[in-house]
């Protein structure tokens, strides 16, 4: 469903992405592990071009959409829940879900869409008409993830949603992603939990300083001593 | 008493075109933050077109005013596509230096298309006429201007907590970046804000040449700072805010000549100090809550 | 590289003596009028590169910049008008007795100006420093506004917006280039000094700065305290050109022709503020041409159009922002190393040719 | 990398030429300056001229302006010379106005200056004329400050302490008032200059307590509602509001929307399009002025006001035409007397000037180099500047 082929991005003059070759299959898990700095993170936004990538192509559903702008992007089905939630903060819980389905025009079915997120998220629910900004970080975490199916992706990329968030509520969202994968949704996936991701993930590549180093089933790279030595923190 | 109640009816006056000036100012810089120092002078540009309209287009003023709010709303967004959005990713001194250019700009090129000297505003008979309550008068203005600035504010209001593109509009000021992951076009957004900043600063341009009657290329360097003021009194970037904001202080010039004549050169003085307490000691003005972003 | 040093030595002399040489040749030979130019010139290039220590090094916006040289023109003017004049001068009310016999020389007068405003300067950083980008506009701003409303009100030491006149007159270039100059040499010394640094590492990330230890706030006042002293002695040096001072030539708008003069030179550029400081002024009297009615061979006669010189500035300004936006010089400097590397690289290509 | 460091060079050397053609640009025109000076001054006497053409007092600079090229349309020649006007802006700003005298001096060479409408730009024009010993003649700088200790600037206007005077005997004598309210722009020197003679002139007649009010005002302001309110409370017998035609056009038309009903009076910065404009509809609006069309003072006045009327048909007549008119052929009748072009010469027949008869009445330079002349007062009336009454000076 998403090729990614050789893909480069430069910062400034730092060369972030050394040619990166990635696939994502349709309705998997894949993810994507590595250190801090790896260049996971910069992979997932160049996808989007929320930076500019230097050279290499992407494909969507077999369409190059390399260059396009992320408006056009999104609205191809690919969605990003970005690194830190980046809820609306200042925007009700309502109306942050609201924003996830900001290119969808069926009034009818954005309200049933909204019923099931509630019905998922049921803390969600309570906070309906409350600022965004005064939940707890695993309800932003919720509120992120919620408004991002909002937009009825096809293609739902995710950096690090574990991140910063008690253990018991890391294996709540990583069950959640295994359920929203269950309803037929493709996830990539990025996390510096190694663990936990490739538990679930269906394929897994793992990067380092701009490339990838290591690729295959999830389970089997979770087996992989390097693997183990280098991300797993095997004492 | 009657000296009281007048000072009333002058305070509603100049408070409601604060106000209405002010929701314009606070409109924008929500959004984008950025003072729009051309705010100020598309008052002037939207005065100037009705002017000419009525007089030398000799159009009825309602058409005069349509046009002119037209045309200075077209203004204002074309101000933002040129000289605001290249400079959306660089440093906030360059956008502002870019709004100074701009108003610097606009200043000059009616000095030397229309001439440094002020004309006389032609106030439509229909909307501007004396009344007299006792020992008090006032202008027809005194009413119709809260009158319309509390519409606007509520049409505003509507935009912006009900629509779609008013909820869009609120989260491209939290963040672009995520709100283009939504399927949101930033531009379009940043634009249709302008449209409403600058039809608003058209309103406010043709109502506070009603009450002041008379139009030059400077025009709008006061209001626009003393409207700005108001705005941060209020909290800037809160819609509600402005509107409160431009009354107390409207009020507060007044009433400031009206107890303390003494003091009244100090007039402009007194709403740069209001200004400066605020920003140091509530940034969020007084409605807003403090969101002085951390470093 | 020590042969290096000396060479650059030499020729800051040497540049020094040319200088000095056209300032001496310029003063017998030049008429009045481009005297009064070239000494404008220089109160522009002290203002320019005051304001660039301020927004170009340490990144603060600050437009109260008028303000301060307010402050400066005011103690100058009445600390060297002779007791006469001022007799004379203040006949709405009798100026404050402790004033009205003071008459200082000039120079200890600049130098008092510059102080006073560096007081206020750091008076009113204190509080406002704390704000940041267009706040900190915006109140500075509004600083320099109440200034300007204060000293038009207090009549017994300003004589209110009659202004004062009769304030002795200095038309040297000597005077005005020379303070141009060492304002010049102070400031790129500061500027590579510690507190440089110290400047330009808040301008380029504030934690990064904290990070490293640098005492953000305290350095910020010391850099608009800096700023505000210098504009105070360019403020002097305007009374002193021009003889007379009111209030109402302080207004904010007079802050954005410096902000012009700073932005095309190029931010963080003190050579830059003082070459575009000096072609600015020059163009301002060049330009009048576009504004004087002129004929076209006779034929078409075009109407003198007044304000014209401002739309070209103004445009300058905005095209220089959006597509140029380093100006002039950007943040570098006229440097001596360039101009030697230069010649090696040349001297060394001949060399291998 | 290449190409920055190219960019780099090429602005520098862009630079480099830029100044070098700013250099030769100004050197190339100063040397014509100096070629044209040098040969076709036997045939050219140059007057220059410092005007507010754009800035707050642009309308008064414009109309000043307009005079004096009508003089020199009528009398485009003295000693046998052509006269060349030179125009320059001063922007309403000190520095401007300071070099622009300066380059009329010593770039332009001119013999005589003419200028300007504003005190302050006239003070910051008048120490650079007199250190070049070149005579400035002032059509409306009313602020006694101007000349004082400049032996080198005259005026062809009266003074602020004369026309307060003026207003506050007329307020006493004709209009019948026993006490007055003052509104005043504190920015203005010359709103807070006029103020004050009245008041001193005013509280001398009718005692310390007659002037019920005083409140201020900024350049700049709009809205006077509170002011106007404040001395409405007062109930004064006439106001006097001297101050710019922008502001006092909105000032007076609104007291008049107040219901203020009392004479209010000002000075000669009122007799301007602009501010009638503005209280085109009512009346009891009084003011100072030097010129009246009515009543034609000389035989020169009479010229002058056919000529206007010739030139600028769809414009009313105004007093700072008729100054401008006043101040060049002052400026051509001082030369005639001196016999030469030389400033020196033409400032001692300006200084000598005795009766002379001008557009607004007849001039006599008193040891300052101000004019003593009859003044004029003007009302609004029917949407027009009447002829009211003349005051002679004591």
């Amino acid at each position: 469903m998403l090729k990614i082929e050789d893909l480069q991005v430069y910062y400034g003059g730092i060369h972030a992405l050394k040619g990166i070759n990635l696939e994502v299959p349709e309705n998997k898990i894949v993810t994507l592990v590595g250190a801090n700095g790896a260049g996971k993170s910069t992979t997932l936004r160049a996808v989007c071009n929320i930076v500019p990538t230097a050279s290499g192509r992407v494909f969507f559903d077999g369409e190059n959409i390399t260059g396009k702008s992320t408006v056009d992007i999104t609205r191809k089905g690919i969605t990003l829940v970005p690194e830190g939630r980046r809820i609306f903060a200042n925007l009700t819980v309502h109306e942050n879900l609201l924003m996830g389905a900001f290119a969808r025009n069926d009034k009818q079915e954005i309200q049933n869409d909204i019923h099931k997120i509630f019905e998922r998220f049921p803390r969600l629910k309570e906070r309906e008409k409350q600022i965004a900004g005064t939940l707890s970080g695993g309800e932003q975490q919720m509120l992120a993830i919620g408004r991002a199916i909002m937009s009825r992706p096809r293609l739902l990329m995710m950096d690090e949603p574990s991140l910063g968030l008690a253990p018991l509520l890391v294996k709540e969202v990583f069950k959640i992603i295994r359920d929203i994968n269950d309803q037929g949704m493709t996830i990539l996936l990025i996390e510096q939990n190694a663990t936990a991701a490739l538990k679930i993930a269906d394929y897994g590549y793992v990067m380092e300083t701009g490339h990838i180093v290591l690729e295959g089933p999830g389970r089997e790279l979770a087996e992989k001593e390097e693997v183990k030595l280098a991300y797993l923190g095997k004492s | 008493m009657d000296i009281f109640l007048q000072n009333v009816a002058n305070s509603i006056t100049l408070g409601s075109l604060y106000a209405l000036i002010a929701i314009g100012y606070t409109m924008v810089y929500g959004i984008i933050r950025l003072i729009n120092f051309a705010h100020a002078d598309l008052l002037m540009v939207a005065a100037y077109i009705a002017f000419y309209g009525i007089l030398i287009f000799t159009l009825p003023w309602y058409w005069a005013f349509i046009l002119a709010i037209v045309l200075t709303t077209l203004l204002g967004v074309s101000i933002e596509k040129v000289a605001y959005r290249p400079l959306r990713n660089s440093p906030r001194i360059s956008v502002l230096i870019s709004a100074i250019g701009v108003s610097f700009l606009l200043q000059n090129v009616a000095i030397v298309v229309i001439g440094a000297r002020p004309k006389p505003f032609p106030r439509p008979e229909q909307l501007v006429w004396n009344i007299k309550v006792g020992e008090i008068s006032f202008l027809s203005l005194t009413i119709l201007i809260p009158i319309i600035t509390f519409i606007l504010l509520i049409l505003v209001m509507f935009i912006v907590k009900r629509t779609k593109m008013g909820i869009a509009m609120r989260a491209v000021s939290r963040d672009f970046e995520t709100s283009s992951l939504m399927s949101v076009d930033v531009n379009k957004v940043i634009s249709t804000t302008f449209v409403i900043g600058s039809a608003l600063a058209g309103v406010g341009g043709i109502m506070w040449s009603m009450q002041y009657p008379q139009v030059d290329p400077l025009m709008g360097l006061f209001p626009g700072i003393k409207c700005f003021i108001a705005a941060v009194m209020g909290g800037i970037g809160s819609i509600p805010g402005a509107m409160i904001g431009g009354f107390v202080l409207g009020i507060c010039e007044i009433m400031i000549v009206a107890f303390l004549p003494g003091l009244s050169g100090y007039r402009d003085a007194f709403a740069f100090v209001i200004l400066i307490l605020i920003l140091l000691f509530r940034p969020g003005g007084i409605l807003g809550e403090s969101t002085v972003e951390k470093v | 590289m020590d042969d290096r040093k000396n060479i650059k030595f030499i020729l800051n002399i040497v540049l020094l003596l040319i200088i000095g040489i056209f300032l001496w040749w310029g003063q017998d030979n030049l008429s009045a009028f481009y005297i009064r130019i070239l000494n404008l010139s220089a109160i522009f290039a002290i203002l320019g590169i005051s304001m660039n220590l301020v927004l170009g090094f340490t990144g603060m916006f600050s437009l109260g910049h008028s303000g301060f040289m307010c402050i400066g023109a005011y103690v100058a003017a009445i600390l060297t008008m002779s007791p006469a004049s001022k007799e004379i001068i203040y006949f709405m009310e009798p100026i404050v007795p402790v004033l009205a016999k003071v008459q200082w020389p000039i120079l200890p007068a600049i130098i008092a100006a510059g102080i006073v405003a560096a007081i206020f300067g750091f008076l009113i950083g204190i509080p406002a420093l704390r704000l940041r980008d267009d706040y900190l506009a915006i109140a500075t701003l509004g600083f320099a506004e109440i200034i300007r409303i204060v000293v038009t009100n207090t009549i017994s030491i300003t004589n209110g917006s009659l202004g004062l006149k009769n304030i002795p007159s200095v038309k040297s270039l000597w005077v005005y280039w020379g303070i141009a100059i060492i304002t010049i040499i102070i400031l790129k010394k500061i500027i590579n000094s510690n507190w440089g640094y110290a400047f330009k590492a808040i301008r380029d990330n504030e934690i990064a700065a904290e990070a490293m230890g640098v005492n953000i706030f305290s350095h910020k006042v010391l850099s608009f305290t800096i700023g505000a002293f210098f504009a105070g002695i360019a403020g002097a040096l305007m009374a002193f050109l021009i003889t007379s001072v009111d209030p109402t030539m302080f207004r904010f708008t007079f802050t954005f022709q410096i902000l012009l003069i700073v932005v095309l030179g190029g931010m963080g550029s003190l050579t830059g503020s003082v070459i575009s400081a000096v072609i600015i002024t020059i163009l301002m009297e060049v330009l009048r041409v576009v504004e004087q009615p002129f004929d076209l061979f006779g034929l078409l006669q075009i109407p003198g159009l007044p304000g014209m010189r401002m739309v070209i500035f103004a445009i300058g300004l905005l095209l220089v922002i959006l597509f140029y936006r380093q100006g002039l010089m950007g943040t570098r400097e006229f440097n001596w190393d360039y101009l030697l590397d230069k010649i090696h690289s040349f001297k060394k290509r001949g060399a291998s040719m | 990398m290449l190409s920055i460091k190219r960019r780099r060079y090429v602005t520098i050397v862009a630079l480099i030429v830029a100044l070098s053609m700013l250099a030769v640009g100004c050197g190339g025109a100063a040397d014509k300056g100096a070629d044209s000076d040098k040969e076709p001054a036997a045939d050219v006497i140059k007057i220059g001229v410092y005007e507010p053409l754009t800035g707050t007092n642009a309308a008064g600079g414009q109309m000043t302006v307009e005079g004096i090229k009508l003089a020199n349309q009528l009398y485009p020649e003295v000693l046998g010379k052509k006269v060349e006007l030179v125009v320059v802006d001063n922007k309403s700003e000190k520095q401007e106005a300071a070099n622009a005298v300066e380059r009329l001096i010593s770039k332009e060479k001119v013999n005589v200056i003419i200028g300007s409408y504003g005190s302050s730009l006239s003070m910051a024009g008048g120490p650079v004329a007199l250190d070049a010993k070149v005579p400035v003649i002032g059509c409306s700088p009313t602020n006694p400050a101007v000349t004082l200790d400049n032996d080198y600037y005259f005026r062809v206007c009266f003074i602020d302490p004369f026309q307060g005077t003026v207003m506050s005997n007329y307020a006493t004598g004709t209009l019948g008032a026993k006490t007055a309210a003052i509104i005043q722009d504190v920015q203005q020197d010359y709103s807070v200059g006029l103020s004050s003679y009245f008041e001193k002139a005013f509280k001398a007649t009718n005692g310390d307590a007659s002037i019920v009010a005083k409140v201020n005002y900024n350049t700049g302001d709009k809205d006077f509602s509170a002011q106007l309110t404040e001395v409405k409370s007062k109930n004064p017998d006439v106001i006097f509001a001297p101050g710019n035609f922008l502001e006092c056009g909105i000032l007076v038309a609104k007291a008049r929307e107040l219901g203020i009903t009392v004479p209010i009076l000002g000075g000669d910065t009122w007799e301007a399009e602009e501010f009638l404009n503005q209280v085109t509809q009512y009346k009891d609006i009084y003011f100072s002025t030097h010129f009246t069309a009515e009543e034609p003072v000389t035989e020169v006045s009479t010229t002058f006001l056919d000529e206007f009327k010739k030139a600028y048909p769809d414009k009313e007549v105004n007093a700072f035409a008729a100054l401008g008119f006043d101040t060049y052929i002052l400026a051509l009748d001082a030369m005639e007397k001196a016999g030469s072009a030389d400033s020196v010469a033409i400032r001692d027949a300006l200084a000598a000037t005795k009766d002379f008869k001008g557009a607004t009445g007849i001039i006599t330079l008193d040891e300052n180099g101000d004019a003593t002349k009859t003044a004029v007062i003007k009302k609004v009336m029917d949407g027009k500047f009447v002829y009211e009454a003349k005051v002679d000076p004591k």
